[in-house]
């Protein structure tokens, strides 16, 4: 993309989208100075992991992260990108659930049919999962299709569900919290039911930039698995008193009260990819007609640059 | 610029009958003038042919592809009726909350415009909300009335309500009291002159702002689909950019642009119907 | 069909409450005139000096200060169909075709339970559409006639419920000269014809002595009757060009007169005058 | 500061190509006309008999189709500041105060260098706004002034370049009768006073006869010059109500008759000539 | 309706001494005048502020706070600087967009307006394009200028321009060809008729246009800032969404509910200005 990314200081600029009242791995690596000869440059919030790749894509940002799916998504369409560390993932701590209002009557998978499901955005991770899930459940593509998923800010998720304009609504980290604190709310599946724990989403990065700034490459990939593992290894309060700092010291605007639902980024340790990472989606991508029959997941990541990784 | 004025009207009044039959030359001429005129259009379509294929690195041919592919990927939707569906979800949205604007806007503005007093007091908080760009009220559309239809028809409700009200307080506002005087001297009573002779001597201004509030209607809604809908083609729009179905996207954008002229032209059609007594 | 109109101890003021502190003008004062049954009564004035402030009056749009004004001895009380109003800009309702325009008051007068059905009231708009000599113009729009057209529409329109009074305010000062001397013609002949009072409004001198039985001679600030002189010519539409006989040149010398020591003491400075006339097009 | 106009065999067709077939209509055939320097010359005839027309082409606003017209014996090649015209519907700048409409001209003078400085230009706009009675008005906008006020600018602005040839198009038609009486005393005098050769064109045989030294009577379908009239009156100013004089009424007899006779035929339905009426306000 | 038209200029003319002197009966009566003007907007505050604490339940009363809340946090903000940022943020944005959208809109209308070809040839493909919602195209302009400033003036430029052409090419049509013909005859070339009358003629009918487009401008603006961005109203409102700062969130459309208010009325007092010649 031409434009020359180094500081005079001899570090890259790197360019990211952020979200409001968190903490994204890099930026936690970056506090943490695990970022080597790395600048990092905020242009901006964002929510939806598409967008974020998209954007990374066409050369506005140079690292952005999104769903797995999202990201086969992607390469498909022909740019040029790869995927170089795992960022979010899901475990018992940090996982996306399905959540129907308690009066409601919705406890399985098979009530869901002719019911309207809210995510974030769509072609991304809870549709895949809910998608899947009800496959799983024996439900017949018909009935799948009857499961009308509808987009929603996640901040207004709870409240769609709970006046029941909604019937289910996925939700995770922070907004998840702070709705089933009130207790009015039935979570109907997790999607750590469907696969277990699993990396869900990547970092990645244009294939020029890692052309040019292999380095560059190198400490973002590792500096976020350092993070991950950071944060996997300290105690909440250190890690919330961490995450705390970051967020006032950014002067964003931002809410620190947030911050108290933090519960982790879900992803595996060292935060290595695998082609299961990918492979997992093929029947979800090949039902939505994005791609036709196999794929081959090695052709969309490397953890060439994740020292972690490598290491085992 | 014509200083022709004269021309037009005794033109038309001579030769009815000798229109009906067109003679080659004339066909061929207006075969010309159509192209002609078409020109612009053409050539914006071959440069969004071409520029994508000839000139474009590939990395940014993903995300302007050319337009056969769009055309295509129009065309399956049409067949498949997936557009069909998409577009009737915008349309009645739209149009529900279009004709509520013009239902309210126009009885409402007309009874403003006539008793000067309630004017009077309505008028600053009116000149507020028109300010308020709905886009801003769209959250608090969403989080009081739902993410249902109704807060997308309200949003549309209120996007066209304001052009068509303050246009009809116009319209009722400017009506030459002559024609008032006149009315009351041919014996109309107060209703009559309200019904009779102020709103339909409001009838051109009052149309200018339902034009407009066509305009915003579709503008709106679009945004507001692209929030929490489940069809339509604001939803068409995002949905496919996020899965990177991008001449997808590119087909639902040329669709709103299609759909945007196509009811501009209908308000304009019946604009000419409702106005052709107003001088020419 | 006919009404005699008596006008007493008239005046008119209006108040202006633009500025801070109330100022009124005295538009007329202290008014007399008597009109009778089926007159052609004409009203010359300098601009602004109560004309139409008079007409309005007559017609109900507007009520007096102090004195009153009696048609066939009972006071107005407001617009009535019996008296119709023909204005300067004719008034017409663009939306409505020239038939339509000549039925409005006709359909009032069906609404109040006292008129003609559908079929006669588009019937009663030919006849009159014909009256003022035209015809086959029922189904075209305001826009589509000349000048001199629509002011035919508005009389026919202000006859066809056959009013016993009609009002007219400089009908054709907008007119081009010869439209304006055809339509005077074809007004005497109506006139004639129905034997309506008539009571018109003019600038024009030679308009007033060409229609008027009577001519009212106004002077200004406040409105007054300055005389009432008598017109005795030959029927005007059987001599040749009438306007250029002696005696037409006599009467019109004799109004002259009068207009003309009543403006002095304003026509001082050449602007002063022509400040008031608000009413002439832009 | 005078001019001598010649017109030789002029003729004007208009195209109409609005229709399938072209269809032509002659407004002016083979017309002949001499006016000389200094002279009030006044145009009457029936409406759309080409009167507009040739009044355009005088301005260079139009060209004819045959034929050719000569100013001091050079022919017309465009509008040029020595002819001025003065338009019915007055055509003030209404974005510009009195004063600068009236230096519109003036302007366009200087900056093609023959022209005043700005301060000149200021006081010759005074200058010309005083001799059509108009003082204290010149940060006026046209929207604050009177229809007989804006004339007077219009006028001002047309003679205050000093043109040679004054063109006027039924410039007082949209004015009440009195008004129109002031401005053609006061048009009689400007004329005295500067010399200026004047064509004026009205429908208002009585406004013919009292301004014009001549009078042409047109006729229409193709206009023609039917008759040029000379008329000898004593000096308007001087006499009191001419209008009202034996001889006044024999001349305006004269010219009636003309008129009348070219308008026989086209008058036998009434709205046949009204129908061209297309200049009337609406 | 005032069917009183003459009141107005005599009684200016005359009074302008006497108003110098205004009397104390006169100033309460100004006083009860506007209070009676503003009692809209004061009853709306009330209900604003009243309903959430006495009627709403309080599950609901988190979305829509009372009105002391919001106005608390707009304070907190306005002391902070925080405010100032954003409006400066989307302020400048819009202004940008807006003042190229003038300076390239009055211009090009003008001449599609004067060269009647070059109208016949753009004005198919421009009359597609106004009629496309410029928010179906705020993907493509993020695709191809990106997310940075360039694709929001880019936006607001979009929106605002049309409204800007339209109503300058309408306006250059509609001068009345006699003013063309005085300003020949006074000795103006044509493009003295062009600078010197055409553009000035047509002054209130481009300034209406200046007027649609600044709402265009805020409305477009907010929505871009929705979408993508680090600063700005639009920014704001979403951002406080998101972290349920819902006062703030209200603080942020009230915002821009004044801000649209205040560009309005600065327009209009612009337009007041250029239009004053103007028949009243
Ligand atoms: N509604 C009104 N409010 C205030 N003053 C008025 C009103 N109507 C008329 N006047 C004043 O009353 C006087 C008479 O006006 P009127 O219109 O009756 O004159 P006119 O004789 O019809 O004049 P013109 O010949 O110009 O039509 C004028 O001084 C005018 O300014
Ligand atoms: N631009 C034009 N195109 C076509 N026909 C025209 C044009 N201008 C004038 N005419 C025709 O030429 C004839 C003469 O018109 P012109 O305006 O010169 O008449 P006029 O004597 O000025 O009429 P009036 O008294 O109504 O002003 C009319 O038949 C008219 O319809
Ligand atoms: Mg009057
Ligand atoms: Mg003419």
């Amino acid at each position: 993309h031409g434009t020359d990314l180094r500081n005079p200081d001899g570090t890259v600029n790197v360019r990211y989208e952020g979200a409001a009242n968190t903490v994204t791995l890099i930026e936690l690596a970056s506090a943490l100075g695990y970022l080597d000869g790395i600048k990092l440059e905020w242009v901006g919030n964002n929510s939806s992991g598409p967008l974020s790749i998209q954007n990374t894509a066409t050369g506005e940002t140079d690292i952005g992260g999104a769903f797995s799916g999202a990201v086969v998504k992607l390469q498909e369409a022909g740019a040029p990108v790869t995927a170089v560390v795992s960022y979010y993932g899901s475990n018992d701590d940090y996982f996306v659930g399905f959540y129907a209002s308690k009066d409601s009557g919705i406890k399985e998978a098979r009530d869901l049919i002719g019911k309207t499901v809210a995510v974030n955005t769509l072609g991304a991770h809870s549709e895949a999962v809910i998608r899947t899930h009800l496959k799983a459940q024996g439900l017949s593509d018909d009935e799948i299709g009857q499961v009308q998923l509808v987009v929603l800010p996640p901040t207004d998720t709870e409240q769609a569900v709970r006046t029941h304009q909604v019937d289910v609504g996925a939700l995770s980290g922070a907004a998840q919290v702070h709705a089933v604190k009130q207790g009015d709310l039935r979570e109907v599946f997790r999607d750590t039911e469907v696969f277990n724990n699993f990396n869900a989403g990547e970092y990645v990065l244009r294939d020029d930039f890692i052309n040019e700034y292999p380095e560059a490459a190198h400490s973002l990939a590792t500096g976020t698995a350092k993070a991950a593992n950071w944060a996997a290894s300290h105690s909440r309060d250190e890690v919330l008193k961490k995450l705390t700092d970051i967020v006032e010291s950014r002067g964003r605007g931002e809410d620190v009260e947030a911050l108290q639902y933090f519960n982790g980024y879900g992803v595996g340790k060292n935060a290595p990819i695998s082609d299961e990472d990918f492979s997992r989606w093929i029947p979800w991508l090949n039902e939505s007609g994005i791609v036709d029959g196999e794929i081959t997941p090695s052709e969309y990541y490397t953890n060439e640059f994740n020292d972690l990784a490598n290491e085992g | 610029m014509s200083t022709l004025v004269l021309q037009d009207q005794p033109a038309s009044i001579d030769v009815v009958s000798a229109q009906r039959k067109p003679s080659t030359g004339r066909a061929i001429k207006a075969l010309r003038k159509t192209l002609y005129r078409s020109g612009a259009i053409i050539g914006f379509l071959l440069v969004w042919e071409l520029v994508p294929q000839f000139v474009l690195e590939p990395a940014s041919k993903v995300f302007l592809p050319p337009l056969h592919e769009v055309l295509q990927q129009l065309w399956k939707m049409i067949i498949s009726g997936d557009l069909a569906t998409h577009i009737a979800a915008s349309l009645s949205r739209s149009a529900i909350g279009f004709i509520l604007a013009v239902a309210i806007g126009v009885p409402v503005g007309l009874v403003v415009a006539w008793f000067s007093k309630v004017g009077d007091f309505l008028n600053p908080l009116l000149e507020v909300f028109r300010n308020t760009a709905a886009l801003a009220l769209l959250p608090v559309f969403t989080l009081l009335l739902g993410i249902g239809e109704l807060s997308k028809v309200s949003i549309v409700l209120y996007a066209a309500f304001f052009p068509v009200l303050l246009n009809t307080i116009l319209g009722a506002r400017s009506v030459d009291p002559l024609l008032i005087r006149a009315g009351r001297t041919l014996g109309l009573n107060s209703f009559e002159i309200f019904s009779k002779v102020v709103l339909p001597a409001s009838v051109p201004i009052i149309f200018t702002g339902i034009r407009m509030a066509g305009t915003s209607a579709v503008l709106v809604l679009i945004a507001a689909e692209m929030i929490g809908a489940k069809a339509g083609l604001g939803y068409l729009i995002t949905n496919s950019q996020a899965s990177f179905l991008i001449p997808k996207m590119y087909a639902a954008i040329l669709t709103v642009a299609i759909l945007g002229f196509a009811v501009n032209a209908a308000l304009v059609a019946l604009e000419r119907h409702f106005s052709r007594w107003a001088r020419a | 069909m006919m009404s005699t109109i008596e006008i007493k101890n008239l005046s008119k003021t209006f108040q202006r409450t633009g500025a801070s502190e109330q100022s009124a003008v005295t538009a007329l004062e202290s008014l007399d005139l008597w009109i009778q049954d089926g007159e052609f009564f004409t009203l010359v004035g300098p601009s602004g000096c109560g004309k139409s402030t008079l007409l309005d009056i007559l017609a109900g749009l507007s009520s007096p200060s102090r004195g009153e004004v009696l048609v066939d001895g009972a006071p107005i009380s407001g617009p009535s169909l019996e008296r119709s109003v023909v204005f300067q800009q004719y008034a017409l309702f663009p939306w409505l075709t020239a038939a339509a325009n000549v039925q409005v008051g006709l359909e009032s007068q069906a609404r109040h339970g006292q008129g003609l059905n559908k079929a006669e009231r588009r019937v009663r708009a030919h006849e009159y559409l014909s009256l003022v000599g035209l015809e086959g113009v029922e189904a075209k729009y305001p826009h589509e006639l000349s000048g001199g057209m629509r002011q035919r529409v508005a009389i026919a329109r202000a006859l066809a419920h056959e009013p016993k009074v009609l009002l007219m305010d400089e009908p054709f000062a907008a007119l081009d000269a010869q439209t304006r001397e055809q339509l005077q013609d074809l007004l005497l002949d109506i006139w004639k014809r129905t034997k309506t009072t008539i009571v018109f409004i003019t600038h024009g001198i030679e308009e007033a002595v060409y229609l008027g039985q009577k001519v009212a001679v106004m002077s200004s600030k406040p409105g007054k009757i300055k005389e009432i002189v008598d017109i005795d010519l030959e029927d005007r539409l059987s001599v040749d060009d009438i306007r250029s006989t002696r005696r037409f040149g006599e009467y019109r010398h004799h109004i002259w007169t009068l207009l003309h020591n009543s403006n002095q003491q304003e026509t001082d400075t050449p602007t002063g005058k022509t400040l008031v006339t608000s009413g002439a097009p832009a």
